[in-house]
Parts: structure tokens; C-alpha cells; sequence
């Protein structure tokens, strides 16, 4: 079997950093849900899905990035997607999520995309 | 040498817990029938989301149901069939909403028929309401 | 909280090719039912040495035939039963020589049916020769 | 899917060493069954088989240790096992390869045994 599935939550310079490690299908991806929501429901809008690590995505898991984009822009934050490897980058482009959603390379692009965009804001 | 029809059948319980079993499965077969790693993770997508709808939408989460998936390779291409027995639908009266429109409209799904559609060579719905709905799903074997 | 049985099937073609499948399908049921990973690693052995027969003894490797596993978990066992319609064998007339004499004599075989003896709680055969033989193992479910 | 099984052959000190990667089974047995014969057959009775990185194995894997060790032994070779992962060594154990095996935690060891009874014969 493939590895199970485990997330994280971590935080840095106000932003909330959530790994997923291993599939995010129809069987896990209602815990990918709850910690978005716990995010949200905290107040934090600025996060960083880190997919470094996650080796398969169904339309369930793109489901939770769609479902709570338009919310969290709403309130000025952003999610945004890093470290994606090929095969699940393709299951994401196949439906055209990489024209609506910032993807960065790895961790630390994706959280100095929003520094650079709150220092802009800021200064 | 003669075409050797390869027949393959997993039967699990109707819960989401067994996509992952189900997907070793598809993979198995797709190595056997000899595509491509790329080929490979299309057909593991489209049965994952087969499968999950009939858990979903078919069954209802009723695990006492079972999804069957039946693979079948010949020489030139693989055939995936996932039967249901549960109420049945319309595939075609399925809206395909855009992306931009399941976004602002907050949707958590409608992702699925589409992913299965891009990544699969054929697609067929046989919907016998109360009988049985069969998913049929082809994709072509190009030989490296 | 009433008794959930759970039934998985596997039919596959007639191929020690498919041994790795099979070993991921027991792996996976195993891991749903909850054992250890050292029992998981014995009713893996025990199937794959089960299925491994009846593709070389009752099959000769015809790909044509199928290997069927059925698998069931209930409250506090697993029982896997694989049937095939070969030509049967009288398992009580199996001579089970002592590793030394199989060495001595440069046997290559003779020991797959002492180690699924071994690795089950229970293993039955129910020979009809010509229609079907199955065997049947249990391992009981210890709660951790 | 497992990773499949690999199986290459070195020689050192007049010692061939057999490398094992991945499961031995039913399917993947006569390749191993035909790496010791093309040793017999070059006249290389002293073997080490390497299961460091053996994942798996059936009693069709143990055939071959059981079908040649008398043969190799006759010739005043021995076949020695090395470097077996818990799971594996279990099936060597439950049918009491161990007493008749000469099994070495590690590949170095196993080399040194073989120097030490060419050794002790020479002296
Ligand atoms: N096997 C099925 N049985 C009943 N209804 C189905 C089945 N498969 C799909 N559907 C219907 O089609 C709709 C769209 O499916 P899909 O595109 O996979 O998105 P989602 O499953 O996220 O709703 C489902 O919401 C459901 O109403
Ligand atoms: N399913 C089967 N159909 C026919 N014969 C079988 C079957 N399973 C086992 N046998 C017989 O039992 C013998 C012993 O089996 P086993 O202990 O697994 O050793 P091996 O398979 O290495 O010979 C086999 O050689 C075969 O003659």
C-alpha cells in the first residue's frame, strides 16, 4: 500500500503553512477540508498548501482548493499551492487550476510571494 | 502471435477507504497491459473518480453495498467497467459548469465526469434505472 | 455495535504475475481488519503461497484460467478462500519431509504448504476433483 | 506497486556476491535460481547472496537456497545468507533455514567468515 495519508498545520510570519503528505482522494480529503476551516475560523487567510510531499490528488481534494478560494480572497488572504510534483500537477492543470490559483516551485516562494505582497500593501 | 484477452476483477465494500486499494489495482493492470507511467496515473485518476462517485452518489456511503470494477486488456487497449446498482442518473444532464463559475459559486465538486472525460480515450454511460448503471471507460495502448 | 461483515474478491488471470497484486490486495484487507504488521506479513506469505499452486499445480500456468481470492473479515477474523477448478490433490498424501532429507535429495519445492500451516489459525482443503478445490484459511483477529 | 525485483552479481575475493532487490517470489524465483547456476557452471562455489535489500520471499525463493546448498557444499563452497530484514528472516526461520544457513547481519561479515575458513584451511 502506498503511504496513508498526513497533514500538518504550521505557522510563519502569519501565514499558515499546511503540508500534505502522502493521497488526497475522497477518502482524506475531509480532513484536508477541516483544516482549512480551522484556518479560517482563526482568522487566517494567508495559506500555503506545501504538496511537496503529496503523491496523488482526486477531484476531491481539488475540490477543497475551489470551494474556499472565493471566500478567503473575500477577505484579502490568498491560497496558494507549492511543490507540486509532475503527476499532481497535472491532474491540476488538466482542469485549468493553474490559471486561477498561484503555484510556486517550493515552500519558500510561495511564503515570500506574500511577504512581497503585504510589503506592497504596506509600504 | 494470437490476441490473449487478460481479464482482471476487484470486488471491495462501497466505502471510500478501498480507492486506495483500488488504485494499486488499476496501476497493477496498467503495468501488465504495459503504458506508460503518465498512461498509468490517467487510468488510476478516472477509476478513483468512477468509483468514488458510485460510493458517493450510487450507494450513499452504504458499505454494505460493493463496488465492482472489471479491467480488461487486449492488444491494442484497456477497457475499465464499473457497474451500479444504485438509482441512476442522467450523465447527460449533468451541467459542465466553468471553473471560474464552480469557484464563485463556492462548489466543492462537479469535478469529477470532466477529469474522467479528459482522461480517458472513450467514455460510455449505460444507465438501466433500479438495474444497473455501467461506466464503461477506454484507453488506448500506443506502443512505446 | 453490530458485526460488519466485509467481503473483497480478487480474480485475476492464472499468472505468477499477478502474485504482486494479490499480495498488495492481502496487504490492504489486512490492514483494514486491523493486524499487526507481523500478521499482515503472514497471511501475505500464506495467500501468495496458496495462489502460487494453484497457477503452477492446478493451472500449469495456463493463462487462460483464472485465480480467484475471496477474503472476509468479520468481528474477529479473516478467512481468505481460494478455489480452483484443477484437477486436485489429496493434501493428507503430501509427504512433508524434514528440511534435512528435502536438501539432501536437491528438492526445489515441498514447502509452501508446511508454511501456510505455519502462518494460519486454521487451514481446511474441501477437494472435488474435477469441480472445484478450495482451501480455506483463517487467521484470528487479536486486538492490540 | 512494490518495486520490482533486481538481482545483479559482483565477485570479490573469489567470493561471488548475489544482490537481491525487491521481493522473490514465484514469478521472479528462476531468476534467481539462474544467477546461481551461472556461478556453479563458472565453477564459483563460494556465494554470498546480499538480502539487504530483499523485501520479500516465498518458499519458491527459499527452493533455490535448499536445491543447490548441497551441491555448493559437495564442492567445498557454501552459499551464506547476509543483511535479512526482520520480516524476511521471519520465513527463513519458521521452516529452520537458520540451523542449516550460515546467516551474517551484514555482507562485510559474511565476506570475513568466507576469508576465515580459506584461512584456516591454508594455515
Ligand atoms: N454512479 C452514479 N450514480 C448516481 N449519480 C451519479 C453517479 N456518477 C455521477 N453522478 C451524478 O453526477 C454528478 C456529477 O459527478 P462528478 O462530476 O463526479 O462531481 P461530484 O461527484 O463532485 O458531484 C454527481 O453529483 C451525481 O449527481
Ligand atoms: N491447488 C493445487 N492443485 C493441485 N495440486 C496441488 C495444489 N496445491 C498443492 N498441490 C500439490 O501439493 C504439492 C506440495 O505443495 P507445496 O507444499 O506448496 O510445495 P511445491 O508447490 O513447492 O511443490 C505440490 O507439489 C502439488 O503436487
Amino acid at each position: 500500500m502506498p503511504n496513508p495519508f498526513t497533514i500538518s498545520t504550521t505557522h510563519q510570519n502569519n501565514i499558515s503553512i499546511i503540508t500534505l503528505d502522502g493521497f488526497v482522494d475522497a477518502h482524506t480529503a475531509p480532513q484536508f477540508e477541516n483544516a482549512v476551516q480551522t484556518e479560517l475560523e482563526a482568522g487566517n487567510v494567508r495559506i500555503v498548501v506545501d504538496c511537496s510531499k503529496l503523491n496523488y490528488i482526486s477531484s476531491a481534494g481539488l475540490g477543497v482548493f475551489m470551494s474556499f478560494i472565493e471566500e478567503v480572497r473575500d477577505l484579502n488572504g490568498d491560497i496558494k499551492i507549492s511543490g507540486l510534483v509532475p503527476k499532481v500537477r497535472h491532474t491540476f492543470e488538466i482542469l485549468g487550476f493553474h490559471d486561477l490559483f498561484e503555484m510556486s516551485e517550493d515552500l519558500n516562494s510561495a511564503l515570500a510571494s506574500f511577504s512581497a505582497a503585504q510589503s506592497a500593501k504596506e509600504g | 502471435m494470437a490476441a490473449i484477452e487478460r481479464a482482471f476483477t476487484l470486488q471491495v465494500p462501497s466505502s471510500t477507504e478501498n480507492l486506495a486499494l483500488i488504485r494499486e489495482f488499476v496501476t497493477t493492470v496498467g503495468q501488465q497491459a504495459g503504458l506508460t507511467e503518465a498512461e498509468i496515473g490517467k487510468i488510476e485518476l478516472a477509476v478513483d473518480e468512477a468509483c468514488a462517485n458510485v460510493i458517493e452518489h450510487a450507494y450513499g456511503h452504504d458499505e454494505s453495498k460493493e463496488v465492482i470494477i472489471r479491467a480488461n486488456i487486449d492488444d491494442d487497449s484497456i477497457t475499465f467497467e464499473i457497474v451500479d446498482t444504485g438509482k441512476g442518473f442522467d450523465p447527460n444532464k449533468i451541467a459542465q459548469e466553468e471553473l471560474e463559475k464552480l469557484i464563485q459559486d463556492r462548489k466543492d465538486g462537479g469535478l469529477g465526469m470532466r477529469l474522467i472525460k479528459k482522461l480517458m480515450d472513450e467514455v460510455q454511460y449505460e444507465i438501466v434505472p433500479g438495474q444497473k448503471n455501467e461506466l464503461r471507460m477506454i484507453k488506448r495502448i500506443r506502443k512505446a
